[in-house]
């Protein structure tokens, strides 16, 4: 059976490119970024022009990039490591778990936390962020991309309200990162998450961007690497490999988001066919009489009136098509998806997601093979179902 | 509990094969009992219709279930119903979700209660059969009604 | 230039093998384990088949093990998530900075910390963690093996008294793991970090066993991977990679500790020849009458009097041979190593240890090479050196 | 401060060259000056030693250095010598830290201090000249002077 992935949102391969450049660190320039000895300074070579490669891609000093073990490392940091006792925190209702959960560990240490609404297509408004501001309000968090809906965050617009009020702005731009353009600098950005592995890099690599002058308290002490903000031995293979990856994203990102928004465009027409189905998410996925997109156009939410999530993913995934219902890591939870929930989903529609989320591999024929499978899933499962309408 | 062994997406190979041909699917028209039940936390919902002998032997002798849930709660309801066809309505009730979880050979732990709300389901129908009877009930049937009632004013939003 | 690596304490070549079982889980096999279908299922299925084998080999449960980015985030995690205001830590002079780090970051968030002294060869005697124990005693981290002099500490001396005595007892296994037996029940440990780039596994990936029954307030909070205790999108390349690395090192473990037996001892027969040089550290690498080894036989540390280390390294890696002096995360710093000074080295001395640190790839050939270039290159420091002896 | 440019092993490439083949290495046997300072921190030690030309000119004939330390001090050293080898004590003492790190290239930050101690060897061997000749000593020499003397005290242990 051909096997389609459509969980781009979930991760990706690694890019055969990505791996190739990968491949010389494990093996002959396999050194210690921290030795004296040419294995080692090759090591740190590589790492270094990693460093200012990714830097250069978002606007950044090379000095302002760290590099973590991941998306959910680079979160906490960020959180923990800028707010204390005392502090507020403004976030949103529709963060990432490593946001979120992490904003609900530091309510008990003592940290205020907002945590804001979202409208219908899961879109803050800035003037609410400026409303929450306090006069202890420290940091404000607030995802670029949202990872289940694909709503695309006025960030810019947040990022200026933030340096008027002399607030820390952090974005968690896992999702965005290679996807949209991003510049810290004009965007006001003062830290920011992404994670490799969504980009098609490979899992366990990330890095948190820190505007010049910003202390953060560091998450792991030790042999004082990346500059004494994130000690352990640096995953170098795993750097390049984010480097290789970005530079391959940057340099397509207008070819590669055009090819997704058409192929999105057919999959949404086609999914909406299905009677009683909806979008989650904003319909509008590109820049339309001078406003900007709202919705990244590879993640597409839908919800089939009367179906459970789990039930439909497992039929797709038995009839090849790898999709996911509400975020991969709350899978194996009960909780219907707090981002469905937030945009004012009902308990049982939030149950009945189905995310789409196409990547640099997925053709028409994809498309076209799940448009054909999916009606009579759902039709099968409404079937069994006492909430269907009808029958 | 029987322990789970062989597992894909996290379930036994039992389940998988229960789940893609679930059994005794649908409504029965005119009832004898009716059971409607649902999870307050992942909101899962099974309606279950029972059509029981007129010979005063009480046996099932057809029962259908709809089911909105996860793997677990469809071939949880859908094992049951081809345990407790033709038993008479004694020998039902005296089927656990045990003998449910052992019959689908395991369940992963997060999915125990869906067995649960099977066995729920069926003795909710049967309380609905001896209600129209105006037969006696037995306490343990009047409690999982009791139970029932509660959860679906609280799931009531849900839908 | 033929290049000679021996700096295997800082980190090694991924074995072709561990390499050839990571790739598939770039490009395949690259699913996120925490999603349903079947890409997710196969990552799932590597992760906890690596996750029993590494279990396996230290005698401990599939689910006591969680993995990590590193060694680094081990110690950081065991020493953070079982610490708080007003507990007793007990540990030691020599630990690696991400043990004595965190125990200093500790110290003023309310943890009162003993240092323990070791003898002159790096060993700790167990009777002072004995006496050492407080009512408030919570935790005693004592390393396995040391990173700088190999000193291979009492560890399982160690685990009876803090069982007996009602403490927990963490080990930053890092330098010893898959080199020598490890059994966490028989040796009462609690706790243990480990990380692969030390056993021929990628960088970036290390684990943490908790025994059953420890609950460890998390590093990472996030997705809940790890079940709950360490969120974040599991590297599941890379351990794999971790896992294969421990089944080649347990397999051919006796095998190759009497290869690197021989070649210790001819490297240190020869070095130790050169006027006015020593050895920091145990002279016994194995077993002798009943008693257990008091050093590992790959870390070989050596002292020339009169000559600094850096130039010697320097020196040494000009002719194709990396080594090391200090640790290599301290390689930046002025400092002396804190290991050679605790065992009571001077401070010229301490600047001047060469560590030469054996592995997989070494041969006779290559400690040949080094016994040849060496007695050179430190006589040429001398000559310049206004500390060295006669002249 | 010249900013670094090419690095291997984090030094310029004229560090390494120097590294490699420093120059003016030695003693001089019954010197006319001599200087030994001392980092505190990283514990590196240099002995400077001078002949002055006698034609009243103050010329340094010859100069020769020996060095305990890392690249940075071993380089800064031999460079300095280079550079004030054959000028007059005057000029001499207007070499600076920054001239040494110039010459070379470039010096890591955390190595400025190596160029530092290159240039109070030379200060401490001329000041130690001056003593000898029985000379007013400069004010800045004096404070040189006071400075590596606790220092020398404070590093003794270390050797
Ligand atoms: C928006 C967002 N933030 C954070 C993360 C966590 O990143 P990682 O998986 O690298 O820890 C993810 C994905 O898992 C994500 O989608
Ligand atoms: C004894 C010891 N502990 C901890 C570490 C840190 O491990 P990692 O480099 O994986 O963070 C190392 C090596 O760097 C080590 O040698
Ligand atoms: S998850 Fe609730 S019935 Fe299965
Ligand atoms: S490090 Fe001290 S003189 Fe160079």
């Amino acid at each position: 059976m051909k096997r389609i992935y459509m969980d781009h949102a979930a991760t990706t391969p690694v890019d055969a490119r990505v791996a190739a450049a990968m491949k010389p660190f494990l093996s002959q320039r396999f050194g210690n970024a921290s030795s004296l000895h040419t294995f080692g300074q090759e090591a740190k070579e590589a790492l270094e022009e990693s460093r200012a490669a990714v830097a250069r891609a978002i606007g950044a000093a090379p000095d302002e990039i760290i590099f973590t073990s991941g998306g959910t490392e680079s979160d906490n940091m960020a959180l923990k490591g800028s707010l204390k006792r005392g502090d507020h925190l403004i976030t949103s209702a529709i963060e990432h778990h490593a946001v979120l959960h992490t904003a609900q560990y530091l309510e008990p240490q003592g940290v205020q936390v907002t945590y804001l609404p979202v409208d219908r297509f899961g879109l803050i408004d800035p003037a609410d962020v400026e409303a929450a501001i306090k006069p202890n309000t420290k940091l404000v968090s607030i995802m670029h991309v949202n990872n289940e809906i694909g709503a695309i965050e006025p960030v810019a617009e947040i990022g200026v309200i933030c340096r008027r009020r002399g607030v820390l702005f952090h974005t968690d731009a896992v999702q965005g990162f290679g996807k949209l353009p991003i510049d810290v600098r004009k965007m006001n950005i003062d830290m920011l998450s992404a994670s490799a592995h969504k980009l098609c890099g490979p899992k366990g690599v990330g890095l948190l961007y820190i505007r010049n002058g910003i202390k953060l308290a560091p998450l792991m002490h030790g042999g004082g690497h990346e500059r004494g903000r994130r000690s352990g031995t640096e995953n170098v293979a795993g750097i390049v490999g984010f480097a290789k990856a970005m530079e391959l994203a940057v340099k397509d990102m207008k070819k590669e988001n055009a090819g997704m928004k058409t192929l999105s465009e057919k999959l949404v027409k086609r999914v909406l066919a299905i009677p009683d189905s909806h979008l989650n998410g904003h319909p509008q996925t590109s820049r339309l009489r001078g406003r900007p997109a709202k919705r990244l156009a590879c993640i597409n939410n839908f919800r089939f009136a009367g179906i459970e999530g789990e039930s439909l993913v497992i039929h797709l995934d038995m009839q090849g098509v790898a999709a996911s219902t509400g975020s991969a890591c709350s899978s194996r939870s009960l909780e219907p998806s707090h981002v469905l929930t937030a945009i004012g989903l009902k308990h049982a529609d939030a149950h009945g997601s189905l995310r789409l989320s196409l990547g640099r591999g997925n053709t028409a024929a994809d498309v076209d093979y799940v448009a054909k499978v999916l009606p009579g899933i759902v039709e099968n499962l409404r079937r069994i179902s006492p909430l269907a309408k009808g029958k | 509990m029987a322990k789970q062994k062989q597992t894909t997406y996290g379930y036994s190979r039992k389940v998988l094969e229960v789940f893609r041909h679930p059994k005794n699917i649908g409504e029965i028209k005119n009832p004898d009992g009716f059971g409607l039940v649902g999870n307050p936390r992942c909101g899962d919902t099974m309606s279950m219709y029972l059509k029981i002998s007129k010979d005063g032997e009480d046996r099932i002798e057809d029962i259908k279930i709809k089911t909105f849930g996860c793997l677990g709660a469809i071939s949880s309801s859908s094992i049951l119903t081809e345990m407790v066809k033709g038993k008479t309505i004694g020998d039902a009730l005296r089927v656990t979700k045990d003998d449910v979880i052992k019959k689908l050979g395991g369940l992963p732990p997060i999915k125990v209660h869906c067995s649960v709300l099977s066995v729920d389901a069926l003795k909710e129908a049967i309380y609905d059969y001896y209600k129209r009877k105006g037969r006696k009930i037995p306490k343990d049937l009047e409690e999982v009604h009791k139970h029932n009632l509660q959860v679906r004013e609280s799931i009531e939003h849900m839908h």
